[in-house]
């Protein structure tokens, strides 16, 4: 009979190409080489560096030497920093992303958005802002003095509870966006099926709702207990000094490399132990939805208790969250010097953002950032993507490499791997197009590419284990090809989980200081080294109001993906 | 054992509804059947009394409680989802004990449990699997299991068997009704299979399009139909536009404009049906109340199409001014072929007489 | 040897060694520098080499030293302004700096330079005492070291955290070296005193400064010159006293970057950021102490004239050898342990 | 049109087997129904022509070509998934108009392909629906029309009408059915309803825990079962073990330990079967070809068990010696109870003689 080819033969190669399943391999296989090449290989440097020239395990035999335990110390205060935060995160992260996504209340889409804010916050002046708050002279500690005539104030945001208050609300938008992108997915048939098997509402949460997370919640355990194990600039605020950050800065500023880089590469062994302990965890069972057809959506059945207890929660919460943002903001509208020991701020100006307005140097950094921000999560969002679909569908030898390869530069301090990117791309390569990459324009995008690729690639991964397989399968029956399935089917189901990791990808650019400032150029200076130098110049209103102004900027990239994934966005279900 | 009440219930979605103006009233104990086309409102139903649906309008009762907005997990419920609804991440034992696990039994009871459930729905090796390799077929015994398990006070089964095969689905039904006889559970069951609903259910409501049609037992449904939907819905039938000729307390004479004349009983009429001289009527006469060979009614035809089910042989009939499904009973005799001519003969009380 | 070499009269300003005016090209400068004071003097430079063009990163000290390292081997900076005297000798040691003699050689003390000329003191940081002006005055603020361990102080002394700032080191290191350095336990005691009125410790300048305004603090340790522009530019209220027994000064250095690709440039940025004009006047305005011992006392400023520059006397030697081992005794046996 | 032809094919996962040795090869064309007890291996066997299984050893061939190892987009093939697998986030019009996108037709073209495709699933009302807002029969027509819309050279049909009521359904079946001939696309159609499988078929064949047992035309498999598995998973089957007491030419004659003597055809045996005097072999008898009254082999019996399914009255009788099924058609007449008495007689050519 005359059929219609699906394939005509005059199809372009670059069609073909794609078209063809072995496409994902052409897209991760320069990934591999590249992180191969600069992560990897400066990484494995440093791990022979960690043996030292001719001292053999000296450097780990003085690591843990019981004589000294500064270093054992600091890897315990570590480890527990990052297990708790990780607690935390879940905790508020999760419940946030529950209440948001299955609570219809007043305000709820405003609330969405600023739930997002403090993944805004720039982190220099950002944790400056927790001091201003809860600090000894903060405002609350202060306020509750004042207004009860205490002595002394009633308390203050120190030490290790100080870390993981700060970890918690900066990092817990990492467990916010992963989750909330699976709970989308989740087929509600499976909770109905557990109500009407008798299971309460905690039941549910605790055999369903939360085992059915899992693999969003390992992504975002993973990406936060790396992230507070290279934490640097929370301990140092509350004066946990002794960390494994701090210890590979000490040997660093002492010229000690050898034993940075053994403490280094013990730093990067516990985070990939803890990647291969979730991996495992997370093998175990499977997450796929597999229900047959298509079930109705959003339940009816809603207690009005519950409705009101989750409105509630989420305005305390949400309250809690924009305080140091609102810090920041009064920070910024205050005169520098004048504000000593009272409650709030005694005298206000706009003179610090008229500075801003009126410096033309001002909008050169954001538009760096912006550009420069941009061209790594469009990077991020390719590879990104192709290595989970990757990493999830396809059967390949060299899986859990491939993962590690991309978490490690996200498990290793900043500092570490921009010295390892400046090391590999300050001489010609073929890498880099036989160009020397330090001091141009390239240099700080690709730190931010590879640095944020696990963003994304975590949070699709996520969103791909629960879509169910035979949906792709049912797609391609109907002739569509590797390419068109993935366009067409997969993608509008992963939106979720792949926009999650572009807004985490895109904000981490346009605030990552660490890295920047030992890369950046005079022509590519980000905003996060231009609030740094306001700050170093101890211009603290107008590093705060840069600040706001990043915050401002990044809200509205926020409420623009809103708006675009609003609609376009499919569920797995 | 509890009786559910629906009273008076409507629900719509946005501006399509779902169900409208719903009475019916299940007996404890009772074995109640919802049976109409596909989107009629059978799961929508089966939903509000779960508790998964609020009903726009109208009451919902078990017993004398109103649960019209109780909690699904307050009612003690048994349901088998259409769409399965398993766990993914759980193994079938896990997935069946799920419901005894919140029920607080011991770890040896519900191993015990889970095992015998296990065995009833034949899945007596795959206690460990993953659901996701599992057949089709397998998945469904296991929503099956998972909701026998509990023993609920009420049963809520929405085609449950609709993926097994003829045998399974036989030695399943027989097993539902087993347990239901012996626990005395309320069962409301929805099937697309009417032979299934035939088979099981002490009385059947018949749906179209979210109204109640009729709600009797299986033999008052399918020998004494209200209507046209439900007679034509409910099994085979022919159904003949015809007019009364004479009628007397016992014999009813019906003829076509083509002239074909049959003769039934007055007692075979639909209460709705306008039984006078002179009226036309609808007459329904099941395929397989046709006999072949000599009779009353004798009618002579052409074979246009024939059907082998095993069971039967399925003829389309054609005689002048009439045509007729007709299904004779496979005793291993020959078939006969298109072309060829066939006598038929309908017993009189094979006729029902109906009205629109 | 800043300040306290009051020079014999301004010296010639010896651009013969160097090109003429003319010069061109680039110019890269990783500083440690506030943005106004590089500003400043870029500025000024360019009056007199406009041809030049000066791109100037802004970073701390330690960054610049991580920079310079990973660039080794495709250095991208010329010039490394600012640096404490530690960072410079790691970088020297490494030999990421280009040993250079510049014609004001001879003007700077042996202890404010590099032996090899990789590295010169640009200018002296003297480390004193540092108060709340709104809380003490110079006269009711703690006089000597010795004072600060007076109960009287107790809970009213933050200190920047200690091992993350050179210069907090130095300072602490002085210390014990006050103490006596061959047997150091006697600089722990006193130390452990210290520990015990110290009521927080800032984690970095900005937080110091915060604590101190907030009045969390009213004393600190800290290094004159940040002092007075704090006080002077930003109107901040802090003071300062120079301790009786003398203060452990600093040098601030600068350096060429070991094969840069504008290496002209960069000695012509070397002898003009030494130049004796330039150094009065950032010590008008930004309250340096060159280290320079050849500018008139007349020439500088008022602030500058008032100062009596005592020195602690330390062997730097010493110090440098003896510190890890110090620093790492107090972090783990004396710091928090004085309560 | 392409035959499809799976040669020595073998499917494990992991330490389970999915299916074992195959040969199959159907005809261009061809109706083709895979007949089966849930688990045994239909789905995967369809799995692995539509190209998501690579088998474990074998081939594929579409007529000459291997296809083994071909992408499932090069196969033009549709096909209806068990689980239906739509495309949650598309419409209805937008699910079945993807596969016709992907053949990049014009925008009219699929317009009015679509308009034509869901009527005849009788989804008129619904192409602007979203999935999530369809009951389960609307679900699965909607999978049914998305593979139906492309034409394909080959259709595989996973239970693509278990979720529909018996009227649809064979309206449905009767326009797949003439869908199949006036294109001739080679249907391979997975059933767990035997009636469907007999009218719809031209052969069948029947597998049993990953092995085929029989391939043939539904008669061949209803009436000539090759093993006691076909024959009591076809259709209701009373299987008697009984011993030969004489054979001739026609007729043979078997007796059971209680005495109980039936005499049938010899014709009416499977090859498999040892047709020797004293040889103990089963004896296949249908229910409904147990006719009640006199006649050949009479017997005589009480009645145990009562079920009415509309077309039927199925009863369970006792009489010495035997138990059996039987199944007599519903002509309106009056049901016997449990405890009355009933005669039967069993045509001689209704025996059917087994091996194991
Ligand atoms: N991914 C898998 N992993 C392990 N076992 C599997 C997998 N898929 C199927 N099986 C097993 O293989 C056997 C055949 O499965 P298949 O799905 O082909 O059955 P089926 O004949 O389609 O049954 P049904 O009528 O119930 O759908 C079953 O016993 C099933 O449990
Ligand atoms: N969430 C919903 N939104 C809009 N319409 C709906 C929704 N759920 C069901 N409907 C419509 O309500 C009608 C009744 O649906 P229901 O699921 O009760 O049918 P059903 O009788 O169970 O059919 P089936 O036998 O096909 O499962 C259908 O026409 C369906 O399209
Ligand atoms: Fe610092
Ligand atoms: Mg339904
Ligand atoms: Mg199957």
């Amino acid at each position: 009979m005359k059929k219609q080819t699906i394939y005509s033969s005059q199809d372009s190669l670059w069609a073909r190409i794609t078209r063809s399943p072995s496409f994902i391999y052409v897209l991760i296989s320069p990934l591999f080489l590249i992180l191969f090449g600069y992560v990897i290989f400066p990484f494995y440097q440093t791990f022979i560096q960690s043996f030292g020239s001719e001292t053999g395990l000296n450097n780990y035999k003085k690591f843990f030497s019981l004589e000294s335990t500064s270093n054992l110390e600091a890897l315990w205060t570590s480890v527990y920093i990052s297990v708790i935060s990780v607690i935390t995160c879940a905790i508020v992260g999760v419940l946030m992303a529950f209440l948001l996504e299955r609570y219809d209340f007043p305000g709820r889409r405003v609330l969405s958005i600023l739930v997002l804010v403090p993944m805004a916050l720039p982190p220099l002046v950002g944790v400056l802002s927790f001091t201003f708050l809860y600090g000894e002279s903060g405002i609350i500690p202060r306020g509750i003095q004042h207004l009860f005539n205490l002595e002394q104030v009633p308390f203050k945001l120190k030490g290790v509870w100080g870390v993981i208050v700060v970890h918690t609300f900066t990092m817990y938008t990492y467990f916010y966006l992963t989750a909330s992108a699976a709970i989308k997915g989740l087929d509600p048939s499976l909770e109905e099926a557990a109500t009407n098997l008798g299971a309460s509402r905690i039941r549910i949460w605790r055999k369903i709702i939360l085992p059915m997370l899992t693999p969003s919640i390992v992504a975002a355990a993973l990406l936060v207990f790396m992230i507070s194990m290279a934490s640097y600039t929370a301990p140092l605020i509350f004066g946990v000094e002794r960390t494994m950050t701090m210890q590979i800065y000490l040997s660093r500023t002492n010229g000690n490399l050898d034993m940075a880089a053994t403490q280094s590469t013990i730093l990067s062994f516990v985070s990939i132990s803890f990647l291969i302990i979730m991996r495992w965890y997370q093998n175990r069972r499977n997450y796929q939805n597999l229900s047959k057809g298509i079930s109705v959506h959003r339940s009816e059945v809603k207690s009005k208790a519950m409705k009101v207890v989750s409105v509630i929660l989420s305005f305390v919460g949400v309250l809690i969250l924009l305080l140091p943002i609102l810090t920041l903001i009064l920070i910024s509208l205050s005169v520098d010097g004048t504000w000593t020991t009272q409650v709030l701020p005694p005298e206000y100006t706009f003179d610090h953002y008229k500075a801003l307005f009126t410096d033309e140097r001002t909008w050169r950094p954001i538009w760096n950032s912006l550009q420069m921000g941009f061209v790594a999560t469009l990077g991020n969002i390719v590879f990104g993507v192709a290595a989970a679909y990757a990493m999830v569908r396809l059967n390949f030898k060299g899986k859990t490499l491939l993962d590690i390869l991309i978490m490690v530069p996200w498990a290793l301090p900043g500092t570490v791997v921009a010295v390892n990117l400046i090391a590999a791309f300050s001489e010609e390569n073929i890498f880099a197009f036989n160009q020397v990459l330090i001091g141009t324009f390239w240099i700080l995008p690709l730190a931010y590419f590879i640095r944020h690729l696990p963003l994304v690639f975590r949070s699709t991964s996520a969103s791909l284990m629960q879509m169910d397989q035979s949906i792709e399968e049912a797609s391609r029956s109907l002739g569509a090809g590797w390419w068109m399935t993935f366009r067409k089917i997969v993608l509008p189901l992963t939106l979720t989980g792949i926009l999650a990791g572009t807004l985490l990808a895109f904000v981490q650019s346009i605030g990552e200081f660490v890295a920047s400032i030992l890369i950046y150029s005079t022509s590519t200076m980000p905003l996060s080294v231009a609030i740094f130098q306001k700050m170093y110049a101890f211009k603290f209103g107008t590093a705060c109001a840069y600040g706001v102004l990043q915050i401002i900027l990044i809200l509205i990239v926020l409420t623009i993906s809103e708006k675009l994934s609003k609609g376009t966005a499919g569920s797995a279900i | 054992m509890k009786g559910v009440r629906l009273q008076d219930i409507t629900k719509t979605f946005g501006k399509v509804h779902g169900v409208k103006e719903l009475n019916i009233d299940i007996q404890p104990g009772e074995f109640f059947t919802f049976l109409g086309p596909s989107g009629c409102g059978k799961t929508t139903t089966l939903r509000m009394i779960a508790g998964f649906y609020y009903p726009t309008e109208g009451k919902i009762f078990f017993d004398e409680r109103d649960v019209t907005r109780l909690q699904p997990n307050k009612r003690d419920i048994g349901m088998v989802f259409q769409n399965y609804a398993l766990f993914p991440h759980m193994t079938v034992n896990e997935n069946i004990a799920f419901g005894l696990e919140v029920r607080k039994f011991s770890k040896e009871d519900i191993k015990a449990k889970v095992d015998e459930v296990r065995g009833l729905v034949r899945l007596e090796q795959y206690g460990g699997r993953k659901i996701n390799e599992l057949s089709g077929g397998q998945q469904q015994r296991v929503a099956l299991a998972r909701a026998l398990v509990i023993k609920p006070d009420i049963l809520l089964l929405d085609e449950p068997l609709s993926n097994l095969d003829a045998k399974l689905r036989e030695e399943t039904r027989i097993e539902i009704k087993r347990l239901q006889a012996e626990l005395g559970v309320t069962t409301v069951y929805v099937t697309h299979d009417q032979t299934e609903a035939m088979a099981m259910s002490d009385r059947i409501m018949v749906m179209e399009n979210g109204y109640v049609q009729q709600i009797g037992t299986p033999q008052e449904i399918y020998n004494r139909p209200v209507n046209r939907f439900v007679s034509s819905f409910i099994g085979e039938s022919n159904t003949l536009e015809m007019t009364i000729m004479s009628i007397d307390s016992e014999k009813v004479v019906v003829k076509n404009e083509q002239g074909v004349t049959l003769t039934g009983l007055l007692e075979n009429s639909s209460p709705l049906a306008p039984m006078n001289k002179g009226e036309t009527i609808h007459v329904s006469i099941r395929p397989e109340s046709i006999l072949q060979g000599d009779g009353e009614n004798t009618l002579t035809g052409e074979i246009t199409f024939v059907e082998f089910t095993g069971l039967s042989v399925n003829y389309i009939v054609k005689i002048p001014g009439i045509t007729l499904k007709v299904m004779i009973i496979n005793t291993g005799g020959k078939l006969l072929q298109i072309g060829d001519s066939i006598q038929l003969s309908i017993p009189s009380r094979s006729l029902y007489f109906l009205g629109e | 040897a800043c300040g306290n070499d009051k020079g014999e009269g301004d010296t010639k300003k010896d651009d013969d060694v160097v090109k003429e005016e003319g010069a061109s090209g680039k110019l890269v400068i990783y500083t440690g520098r506030d943005e106004s004071v590089v500003e400043k003097v870029v500025g000024m430079f360019n009056e007199k080499y406009p041809d030049i063009q000066v791109d100037n990163l802004t970073m701390g000290a330690q960054q610049i030293l991580e920079r310079v390292r990973g660039e080794k081997a495709n250095p991208q900076a010329d010039f490394w302004w600012g640096g404490t005297q530690s960072a410079m000798m790691v970088a020297a040691d490494e030999d990421l700096l280009m040993p250079f003699k510049p014609s004001f050689d001879e003007a700077i003390a042996a202890d404010y330079k590099d032996a090899e000329g990789r590295w010169y003191g640009e200018m002296l940081l003297p480390e004193v005492i540092m108060i709340n002006s709104d809380v003490l005055t110079p006269e009711t603020g703690p006089q000597d070291w010795d004072d600060l361990l007076k109960p009287e102080w107790k809970d009213k002394i933050v200190i920047r955290g200690v091992l993350a700032s050179g210069t907090m080191r130095t300072i602490y290191s002085s210390m014990i070296y006050r103490q006596g350095a061959d047997d150091p336990e006697k600089g722990y005691e006193w130390l452990k005193g210290l520990d015990a009125n110290t009521k927080d410790y800032a984690q970095d300048p900005t937080n110091l400064y915060l604590k101190l305004v907030r009045q969390e603090g009213t004393v600190s340790l800290w290094n004159l010159q940040d002092i007075l522009l704090q006080s002077k530019l930003n109107n901040q209220p802090f003071d300062y006293i120079y301790p009786k027994s003398g203060a452990p000064i600093l040098v601030d250095a600068v350096g060429i970057v070991k094969d840069a690709k504008n290496e002209a440039n960069a000695k012509l940025f070397y002898e003009f950021l030494f130049d004796p004009e330039v150094r009065a006047e950032l010590a008008e305005e930004l309250y340096q102490i060159p280290t320079r011992s050849d500018i008139a006392k007349e020439d500088m400023p008022d602030w500058y004239q008032d100062l009596d520059l005592k020195a602690l006397d330390i062997d730097w030697e010493v110090m440098a050898d003896k510190e890890a081992e110090w620093m790492e005794h107090w972090d783990s046996n004396i710091k928090g342990k004085g309560k």
